[in-house]
């Protein structure tokens, strides 16, 4: 089995409403100098073997995990995770 | 017969295990009795969840046999997922109420949502489409952090739970009080619309018949959902963390469609959801209710997670599952069109006419129960009840007599009290038009949905004041189900029937069981006197935190039908020329008003009185105007009286004011909450014929164009108010609060 | 004329798209399950609102990922009028025939009240039974309708004339104001506002009947023209 | 400036209406093979340099960031970045 974790970003330039709003809520709540708060996602998957591993992700990335509009991707892959 | 890795029966009893499943010494006694022999630890675990409070009802039987439950108009009263009440043309509508109180304050976003999972799924297993969700709500002030979390996710559970769904939630009530602050309260109502002759019922009838497993994996959340829910919070309440489930509206989304669609065929014998005891319930409710047994394979359960214990699988409140009993052979019937969905349908037992509820995994036969036990040997409870010492010293007071020196000050200070301001805030994030039927949304008296094909609409409204109920459970009981059908009333919908959601502390202090028993009373005898009889509902107890109970609060969810859709009425003023009207004389009633909050910061004294004969005269003859045509809007007065009713019945369309003229004692005029009364508009022309149709209605004032309030009493100006500043602090309140620093 | 509307496991708004067409115009209507692979013979292709697929992971990208899209791309080719609403709009936005995307309300909040849109473009086959500038009430009902783009796909939208209707009042922070597009070749609008619940006066305003109005004028004139 | 990345998932045994989706999507768009999906948040966000950092990131996870009753988190901080 393969282990994967995708991280999905908003691209600059794209407003971050939830991010906005942690950042009011950390200075609120009293924390000092809070720069800027991005959220993204966090996909975490597993999968069956393969050599075309990092091709597939890839390919999952940029045909639904990913909206190319908005946002980038990154991926790392943990290889031979017995399960 | 036996499990390896759980404690063995005989340590059960020894070490009295069962004690922390809920049940008592005597409780475990009459199990070993039933069944000849000790449970063992999976038995144990289905006696106690299913003689809990939530399932049984063992302490509050006895008080529900008081409601009335029966009319010409009921077609199904309590005793089946939902009640159903005829609308004609072959039509019905069921409705329900259910809490889920508990699961809220651990987890207030998915504590809701799944409440309104929860009462959803009660109405598409009687086979009706859902219309409309309403609920009701009770939080601790504005003014903490952890009150405004708990509120902000609730309304969030509730919005991200319904509006994936597609039921539109159309109305509801929010009321804030201190008793609320550790306990608050989560109650979610749903009507549904079915012909009635898809009337179904959760049984699990035919010898052979094939018991299907639908919807979502079976995991570990919520194991014991229903003894937590009869337990009082306390502070450990937190590390109850494997208590929380997690909703999936897209899941209930396809159940929806795809059990509507299973009704229609009559390979379907009976279908029932999940609810509170998820499978153990369900199984042995249907089996039960159809004189059968039935045998259940848990090992083709469909599992969430890796080797889950036949205890564990029986007790999961896993969310969004449903189990069918379907004629044999014709199980692929049914599974197509579960397919057609993506949902499994998977067959995991079978019914057998020897009325044992039995259960085998791993091969071996893990639980053998005569069914009919579990529900019907529950123990009953006739609990001792007292009256408690503060109602003897609230009685005996002299009438408490508020001093208001500004009335203008006044008038703005009640109407951005949280329980009276707008709750726009709250409903505009529920998608309260989907289904494209809504025709009264959030915002006036009662919501109202229309029937599509027929000139009809339903009218829908939950309704309870608890502080009166405090203050006297039996008048407050009264005026709970009273008001519900003013409101009903004043939509121009005649009154059909209710459903209650029972909140209540500890029952074990006699305080509060005698809260409970007055209650009822008072419900009962205005239910009957208005004709409007309890088809369903819910009892939750145990609500208290660090040993302090909330204010008795039995919500009364009520449906109306409009015999047109002509009828339909809102509370907003319409036009400039317009009379004024009240029907209804005012007395200086205080006790348990908001201005007494507003003014001494707690509530006691009397209540306000009811007259019941006078309330059904005054619902009937207003119906009566409405329906002859002459009526423009309608409004019941309720907290915070006549100036906070005139207000609001301004706060729709820009440009509108009101002048009134009143005599009187002006602080009872404007601000006394006594019951009966209404707040109407007619034309000018028809001030006549509204007195000729309506008895105690008088003029006291007009609509003008004017943008203002100003209200004159014993020809003194007393108010004089832009309305767009009324509303402002109105409107304002609740968001203004919510941003405030805890 | 025959409109088709597509029901994706989690559409919400679909019969009320049904209802719009077929009572409320008074032209046929046909729910079409997403599995169905031809799009062939209608006349006109609504996608409603709702929760496809729950809205997980983004708001209307599993639906776009159905087979039955390939078919709503060659009836996009084909000039086959498609109207998107609110889940059907992020649908043909994530499928890319439509271009930008949907991000959450600025105040991170679900939104269902009436707006109040400004009709920027009557030129087009879904608009043509409004005035140019003419303000309308139509509810929205979302989560997630804060429309965005780059500043390069905005001004080309602008220069094409592609922006047909603009918030009066910007609830949930889209660019421009944007509450609804079409495509370069006119067939395809997306729009989150609810035309499809103001079609009747009891539910509180007609407004959007005139757009379903406007395509059926069009699909007569057409049909009549090519006849 | 102190760069924190924060990782918030569910614990286990908490449904994830959202992985069985996404998972049910792949398998349809013809990944063989592909095991739980489980999705998270990722909260990026800078703050002033501080030696309480560490403790303060802990307690903002707990307050504001991660639901404890469902959630669990993990975070790196990377010291000294520049901005
Ligand atoms: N307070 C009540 N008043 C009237 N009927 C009630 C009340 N509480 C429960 N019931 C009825 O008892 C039956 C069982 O209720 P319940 O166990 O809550 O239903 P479910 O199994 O659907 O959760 C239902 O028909 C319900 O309407
Ligand atoms: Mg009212």
């Amino acid at each position: 089995m393969i282990k994967v974790n995708i991280h999905i970003t908003l691209k600059e330039g794209v407003l971050d409403p939830q991010g906005k709003a942690i950042e009011g809520s950390l200075s609120t709540l009293g924390y000092q100098g809070v720069g800027e708060v991005r959220v993204g996602k966090l996909i975490e998957l597993t999968f069956a073997d393969s050599d075309r591993a990092a091709e597939q992700v890839e390919e999952m990335c940029q045909k639904l995990l990913a909206n190319p509009v908005i946002e980038n991707y990154t991926y790392t892959i943990e290889d031979g995770v017995v399960q | 017969m036996l499990q390896t890795l759980e404690v063995s029966p005989e340590l059960i009893e020894q070490e009295k295990h069962y004690r922390e499943m809920g049940l008592t010494d005597e409780e475990y006694q009459s199990i070993v009795r039933i069944l000849g022999r000790r449970p063992n630890f999976t038995e144990t675990g289905i006696f106690s969840v299913m003689w809990s409070e939530h399932c049984s009802y063992k302490t509050s039987k006895q008080l529900l046999r008081k409601f009335p439950t029966e009319g010409p108009q009921v077609i199904q009263g309590p005793g089946e997922g939902a009640g159903i009440v005829d609308i004609g043309d072959g039509q019905a509508i069921a409705f329900k109420i259910e809490s889920h109180n508990h699961p809220s304050a651990v987890e207030p976003y998915q504590g809701a949502a799944t409440g309104v999972g929860g009462i959803i799924r009660d109405i598409f297993s009687m086979g009706a489409r859902p219309i409309a969700s309403l609920n009701s709500l009770r939080f601790g002030p504005l003014t903490t952090g952890r009150v405004k979390y708990l509120f902000d996710e609730v309304v969030h559970g509730i919005a991200g739970y319904g509006n994936c769904v597609g039921v539109p939630t159309v109305g509801g009530e929010i009321q804030f009080d201190a008793c609320y602050e550790g306990n608050p309260l989560v109650n979610a109502m749903c009507v549904g619309l079915i012909d009635q002759k898809d009337i179904q019922k959760g049984i699990a009838a035919g010898l052979g018949n094939t018991v299907l497993y639908v919807g979502s994996k079976t995991g570990r959340d919520g194991i014991h959902g229903a003894t937590f829910a009869s337990e009082d919070l306390t502070e450990d309440s937190e590390s109850k963390r494997s208590n929380v489930q997690v909703g999936d509206p897209f899941m209930e989304k396809l159940l929806i469609e795809a059990c509507l669609e299973a009704i229609k065929s009559d390979a379907l014998v009976g279908m029932q959801d999940m609810g509170a005891a998820g499978l153990t319930s369900s199984a042995s409710e249907m089996a039960s209710k159809a004189g059968m047994g039935m045998e259940m394979n848990l090992d083709l359960i469909p599992q969430r997670e890796a080797n889950m214990s036949a205890y564990e699988m029986m007790l999961s409140e896993s969310q969004e599952r449903m189990l069918l009993v379907v004629e044999k052979g014709r199980e692929h019937e049914i599974i197509e069109i579960f397919k057609k969905y993506s949902l499994e349908a998977v067959a995991v037992g079978v019914v057998t006419d020897d009325k044992q509820f039995r259960l085998l995994h791993h091969g071996q036969v893990v639980c053998d129960i005569p069914v009919d036990t579990l529900a019907e040997d529950a123990p009953v409870y006739h609990k001792p009840s007292q009256v408690p010492a503060y109602y003897k010293e609230f009685q005996a007071m002299a009438a408490y007599e508020p001093k208001v020196d500004d009335y203008n000050a006044t008038l703005r200070q009640l109407l951005a009290q949280p329980t009276i301001a707008s709750k726009e805030y709250v409903y505009n994030q529920y998608d309260s038009m989907v289904q494209a039927n809504t025709v009264v949304a959030p915002g006036s008296d009662a919501a109202v949905v229309r029937i599509r094909d027929y000139d009809k609409a339903i009218a829908m409204t939950t309704d309870c004041n608890s502080r009166y109920i405090y203050l006297d459970p039996e008048v407050g009981g009264k005026i709970a189900v009273a008001e519900a059908a003013r409101n009903i009333v004043a939509s121009g919908a005649k009154p059909l029937a209710l459903t209650d959601g029972l909140n209540f502390g500890n029952p074990d202090k006699p305080e509060n069981f005698w809260q409970m028993e007055k209650s009822v009373e008072g419900m009962s005898a205005a239910s009957l006197a208005l004709d409007t009889p309890v088809i369903s509902g819910n009892v939750s107890l145990y609500n208290e935190s660090n040993g302090q109970a909330i204010f008795p609060t039995p919500i009364v969810g009520m449906v109306g039908l409009h015999r047109s859709t002509k009828d339909i009425t809102t509370s907003f003023f319409k036009s400039a020329g317009d009379v004024i009207m009240l029907i209804g004389q005012t007395a200086a009633e205080f006790g348990g008003s908001e201005l007494q909050n507003v003014l001494a910061g707690n509530y006691f004294g009397k209540a306000p009185q009811i007259d019941l004969t006078v309330e059904r005269k005054r619902q009937d003859q207003l119906l009566a105007a409405i329906q002859s045509g002459i009526i423009k809007s309608a409004h019941d007065v309720a907290e915070g009286g006549l100036a906070v009713a005139v207000a609001e019945s301004l706060f729709h369309q820009e440009q509108l004011g009101a002048e009134l003229e009143l005599t009187g004692d002006a602080t009872a005029e404007l601000f006394s909450e006594t019951q009966s009364r209404f707040l109407i508009s007619v034309a000018a022309d028809q001030v006549d014929a509204l007195v000729s149709l309506v008895d105690d209605a008088k003029v006291i004032g007009h609509v003008t164009d004017s943008n203002q309030l100003k209200i004159n009493i014993n020809d003194k100006e007393e108010v004089n108010q832009a309305v767009a500043d009324l509303q402002a602090d109105w409107k304002g309140a609740i968001p203004c609060l919510l941003k405030s620093k805890a | 004329m025959r409109f088709a509307v597509i029901v994706f496991p989690g559409s919400n708004c679909d019969r009320d798209m049904y209802h719009a067409a077929k009572d409320a115009l008074g032209e046929e209507a046909e729910l079409v399950w997403y599995q169905e692979t031809a799009l062939e013979g209608y006349n006109a292709i609504l996608i409603p609102g709702g929760f496809s697929y729950g809205d997980y992971l983004r708001c209307g990208a599993i639906a776009s990922t159905s087979e039955i899209v390939k078919s709503l791309h060659r009836e996009a080719e084909k000039g086959t009028p498609i109207l998107g609403v609110c889940n059907g709009f992020q649908i043909l936005l994530e499928t890319g025939l439509l271009p930008g995307a949907l991000l959450r309300n600025k105040e991170l909040k679900f939104i269902c009240q009436h707006e109040n849109l400004i009709v920027q473009n009557n030129k087009t086959l879904f608009t043509s039974a409004y005035q140019q500038g003419q303000v309308i009430s139509i509810p929205i009902a979302h989560g997630e309708g804060n429309y965005f783009c780059d500043d390069e796909t905005l001004a080309s939208l602008k220069a094409n004339n592609q922006i047909v209707f603009s918030y009066q009042n910007n609830p949930n922070g889209s660019v421009a104001n944007i509450a609804g597009i079409i495509n370069q070749q006119g067939n395809v609008l997306g729009m989150m506002p609810h035309p499809e619940r103001a079609t009747e006066l009891i539910l509180g305003s007609e407004d959007g009947l005139n757009l379903f109005k406007s395509m059926l004028a069009n699909w007569r004139e057409s049909y009549v023209t090519n006849a």
